[in-house]
């Protein structure tokens, strides 16, 4: 059986070269910032930095130059990313624009929905969030309730989402409704609009959901009543499904998947200092080792979808191995520096300590979780 | 287990189910200690309960008052009942007063953390100490404060030290106290540093049991409950699975928790006290994960009750030594004793 | 939810004198005995050893008097169980008749069942086997499709079993054949036969089955109209899952689900010597604190079925539990002491590693999977 | 991936496939070498690759030389592959001529574990090895043999050295070899005794890659042919959630390996051959567990195949050196370069 191929990741000059100007950029602008705030990985948020990297050319890296993208290479947009995360820079504004709502809407979007929007995205300047899943349905999207009824010009939305991140921030949302009844397949009859945040009159209220350090990243999305004309349909009626899988589908592989402790390892480095014991030292090496794999297994995706093949089942196993790893380091750390977490704490590795612990149960929830990603997984061995 | 246990911990049972409400524990994540509950425990007798009834306490047996502190930690319950339960009985053994409200105690790190002169009886103490429990809402800190080789208990009135409010994961006061030739009363006591460990051990190990009983309640639940796919959550196989990794767990923590509560009438130095927090710290970690794990997005909100338990898993199994430095005691030991003792050292224990 | 109460187990002064008596027996009987042959555990078979078991009274030790037995408590036979799997000890031979046959006949047996055979067992001199799994059915019960066909006077059996440890050296099998239809019940139709092995005239095979090791403790037991008179029955006509399933329910949680490695955590202190690095005590530590619990929860079970309770749940979570950490030693102590290991080493801690190996997967084989075992917990925590 | 390297592998599979079959595999567990896969290993180039056209060999890239080893761990290929095509790799390198048969290589484990004197350009070697691989078979052995500082590689001819069988837990040769005023040939090199374990620890490494391919392929098969409860096992959610953990296992090991194999030509000591023997190894034990979990009793007999595949993964995660002490050698490098140093260091590997 040989399902399981991973192609050696090409080599790059050109990416390697611009690993060096991502570098040279983050030493300048980032350098005020402190391992507590590097440790939110791409959960930071910065208006200024994303325009800072719509400016050098670093958001819609792939996308077509009449979009304001920049054609280049996913090689090199992998650089980008990955020089992002290791740093901790507040990547969290443009995050979903960028990687997963900018690309849907260049695949399913009209032309006026694509000139509008995909520039500004590409300048930084305009944020997605992603209204997806409801309170009664979670990884289940032919539970959605959400419903929007065909009205003159347009439809009325009602209904409420939950875990929409950064929803009080962003300007736009991609909403999941269903349009029609499900009939005999148990997907049909969604369809996915794209909501202007800024302009709605009324109708929408976006309230915090606090996660359980007391942040607030989460929103619950409630609609009544919210009236959007036709044109806000994205891509067609009752193809919710069919958009939203295919968007997922090669998201699942990335960097971020595998470097969201990576600041509590580089403090966790640091605070073991130059000559660590050889219990330190194990554990060190090891947490490099996989990091090291991680890294190439996440590579050798990216060269893959480059190449135009489809390592839907690849990306999958990324996601199970590399979460599971980002959330083993804080478990590790812990042991070889006693002391107790702590969020306020003046010592630099035990706040991102505190951090990272509150925040690891989220590794495994992004994107679905670890259950229906094995079961994913199993579906590719042939066994469902 | 005893009549008398089982009583107390029924009482005690009551008492947190109906004080300990979500409202309550929001509150208190960072909050004041709520006077009504204290009240409560203290009319109960709980907060004195391993006090002689000579020193005004309920003279409840060491094992059957640690005993409590499962259920404690099950509800979560936010106040410093642990800290004034064991100051109170090192006070009382070491013949000092023991003062009818909030107490704590403190090991101090090293022995010059602390430093000691004396005024007559009194001794005078200056140091500096961190992330002692609830100091700012103690009337008096108990401390372990030796002159030599000579373990003396020291009570520092509350007035007598400085103290910075600071937290745990969980919320939970952990202050840093400062203090300069603070007067504190003291006598002298046949416990030393590694005994007030144990102690602090042994409370964060029946709380963290405490804990993973309710993690595995509040997770079994959740998957009854929580419909996906048309059916609960619960009767996906893959989340059986882990429920009963979580029950495991749970299982492990209650039995090496009992061990140590066991164990510390008759001996503080049990390898069962270490057992206790070892498992139990690491119980917490795979539980905590394994009840996220099953509750979802829903379980990682503050408006869920799941994180009242997480966070003081988290936290718990860090306080009085994690599990590495229990285990290289434990390891060093046994092999000191060599292979051929090992196991009459783990029926002995 | 207090449905996983575990109480603290019993004091018993009279199990601690025994358990002087017991080590007194061992440092005798088996102090010849090398570390490599004490790392078989329970899988070392001893006749000679059973015997001397027998007369000490340490065989069916909760057993009526009448019978052979000794009439002592659940606790004081624990005690000698746990005495003889730390130590090593070859209790191979009579394992399966004291543990699970001889109860079975207690219970079940007819008279003449029980006056011929008991004693025998009692004196360490008759030993069982079970034959249960077929080629076609592991822990799936109800497909068993070997059968026993009524003729005149008793019956003929024809089909094969595997996985009997030790038939070619037993003396009996309890043998679960089909005896009716599986009517709406899924289990029905299933009857146990006692086989007496030895007086067997025809019909009867047994082919070794070599373990991965090379080592031969499991059989293929083919049966080619083999006849059995009526008073082979076990139990009642029928009622052979009801039977078979109370005989597995309790005998989950002995001190056998948790040192079946014991030698080696024993050699691996030895080979790390009294003064062992950080690493290698944290390890060390952590081990023994493991086994310190797992002992204190497999005592509490036998309390409370010395109390008349019923620990289904509970036994069933030792298991698990037990069984996990048994397979975990092996893990931990080769990377404790770099060097390959290796059965025929004159290093006595890399013989045992080897062999512990080499055999760890079973661990969890014996008695039901663990997938089978965790949706029983499941079950118990009102999941199914 | 080179189109030469697709050829070689391509070959390379066609061969063992044919070859290794489980008769051949039962044969060979502690028994002779087969003259049969020798002679179809060397007739198809296979055990000279490594070795330039003028010495007599394939002249394959190192890389894609290493990368048919992933090919013979996936079938098991009962013979010293690895071991010749290193062995011979090491001779030629250094300008000394290379036998066309069995070969294999050892690293002493400590400088004084082989005592050198001269007789003119011939090294006279006295010492010990234990655990070479197929010393016995060989027709000589390749050795490292240091004379102070500057690192020699040796051949010693099989009659000059006394070798007593001994196996792995796999049944693969693994014998102590002994010799006393052997006559070696030898010539400088540029490679020290951590070049030396490198190579061993990427072969072994790609050796565990190719199996865990074969554990995962095996439990597949396994999964969707027995049933059990009246469906095929792999329809069950339990196993699926096992398989799905295995194949995140085979995929790190896989690239692992892949990572180092590519770094060989360029750097033997890129922190890519350290990861792969740690991930590797890793991957070796969580897998073979999973693998046997799946199987049940069946993968647990002599008569079936899943254990050519384990008993070897057993053997080879500690062979030239396992995850402890790889890691340990990572870590302190990582530590040394330090923490504002690592990523950089991740990316250059």
């Amino acid at each position: 059986m040989h399902a399981l191929s991973f192609t050696t990741p090409p080599h790059s000059p050109q990416a390697e070269a611009l690993r060096r100007e991502v570098r040279a950029f983050l030493a300048k602008e980032i350098a005020s910032r402190t391992p507590q705030q590097r440790g939110r990985s791409w959960g930071g948020f910065d208006a200024e930095f994303s325009r800072k990297m719509g400016a050098q050319g670093w958001i819609a890296m792939t996308w077509p130059k009449r979009y304001g993208g920049h054609e280049r290479s996913a090689l090199e947009r992998y650089v980008v990313l990955e020089e992002m995360l290791a740093a901790g820079a507040p990547v969290g504004g443009h995050w979903v624009a960028d990687r997963q709502s900018g690309p849907l809407l260049l695949r399913v979007g009209t032309d006026k929905q694509k000139d509008d929007i995909l520039p500004r995205i590409a300048a930084g300047e305009c944020y997605f969030c992603i209204g997806m899943s409801e309170p009664d349905s979670g990884s289940d999207l032919a539970s959605v309730r959400t419903r929007a009824s065909a009205v003159q010009g347009g439809f009325l939305v009602n209904g409420t989402k939950v875990w929409t991140t950064n929803a009080h921030r962003c300007h736009y949302m991609i909403l999941l409704c269903r349009t029609g009844d499900k009939g005999e397949e148990r997907h049909a009859g969604l369809t996915q609009f794209l909501v202007d945040l800024k302009n709605i009159d009324s109708g929408l209220e976006i309230r915090p959901i606090l996660d359980l350090s007391g942040e607030h990243h989460f929103n619950e999305v409630v609609f009544t009543d919210m009236f959007l004309p036709e044109d806000a349909v994205l891509g067609s009626l009752g193809s919710g499904w069919e958009q939203v899988t295919s968007e997922l589908a090669f998201e699942r592989s990335g960097p971020e998947r595998f470097l969201s402790s990576f600041t509590l390892l580089v403090e966790l480095t640091r605070a073991l200092g130059p000559a660590p014991s050889e219990r330190a030292a194990i554990a060190l090496g090891r947490l490099v080792a996989h990091v090291l794999t991680l890294r190439r297994l996440s590579r050798s995706v990216a060269g893959m979808l480059q190449a135009g093949q489809n390592p839907a089942i690849q990306a999958a196993l990324v996601k199970d191995v590399g979460t599971g790893f980002e959330q083993e380091i804080p478990e590790i750390a812990r042991m070889l520096i006693a002391a107790e977490p702590d969020s306020q704490s003046t010592q630099t590795f035990l706040a991102v300590l505190a951090h990272t612990i509150l925040h690891a149960p989220s590794f495994t929830l992004r994107g679905g979780t670890r259950e229906i990603l094995r079961g994913m997984i199993a579906r590719g061995l042939g066994l469902r | 287990m005893s009549e008398a246990r089982d009583m107390l911990v029924a009482t005690a049972e009551r008492l947190f189910q109906d004080y300990c409400t979500p409202e309550l524990l929001k509150a208190s994540n960072k909050g004041p200690l709520s006077p009504n509950l204290w009240s409560a425990l203290s009319d109960a007798g709980l907060t004195k309960a391993l006090v002689s009834e000579r020193a005004g306490g309920a003279g409840v047996d060491l094992a059957d008052g640690l005993a409590l502190l499962i259920e404690a930690g099950r509800f979560s319950v936010p106040a410093p009942l642990a800290q004034t339960m064991i100051a109170g009985w090192l006070l009382d053994r070491a013949g000092l007063p023991v003062p009818a409200s909030v107490l704590t105690f403190a090991v101090p790190p090293a022995a010059r953390a602390v430093t000691i002169t004396r005024d007559g009886d009194i001794l005078l103490l200056t140091g500096k100490l961190a992330r002692v429990p609830w100091a700012k809402d103690a009337v008096g800190l108990v401390l372990l404060a030796s002159e030599g080789e000579k373990p003396m208990v020291a009570y520092v009135p509350r007035d007598e030290y400085h103290a910075v409010a600071g937290y745990n994961l969980a919320g939970e006061p952990r202050d840093e106290v400062d203090f300069a030739s603070a007067r504190a009363e003291a006598a002298a006591s046949d416990l030393d540093v590694e005994d007030w460990r144990a102690l602090g051990a042994i409370a964060r190990s029946a709380q963290m049991a405490g804990a993973m009983q309710r993690l595995l309640a509040l997770s079994v639940q959740y998957a009854q409950e929580r419909v996906q796919f048309g059916r609960p959550i619960g009767k996906f196989q893959a989340i059986q699975q882990s429920l009963a990794a979580l029950a495991g767990q749970a299982a492990a923590a209650i039995a090496a928790a009992d061990g140590a509560i066991e164990a510390a009438p008759r001996d503080l130095r049990s390898p069962l006290i270490a057992a206790a927090k070892i498992r139990c710290g690491e119980a917490a970690g795979i539980g905590a994960a394994i009840a996220h794990q099953v509750h979802g997005a829903i379980g990682f909100t503050q408006e869920h009750s799941l994180h009242y338990s997480t966070r003081r898993l988290w936290s718990w199994r860090d306080e009085f030594g994690n599990e590495a430095e229990w285990s290289a005691m434990l390891g060093a030991r046994a092999a000191k004793a060599g292979a051929d003792q090992l196991w009459s050292m783990i029926t002995a224990a």
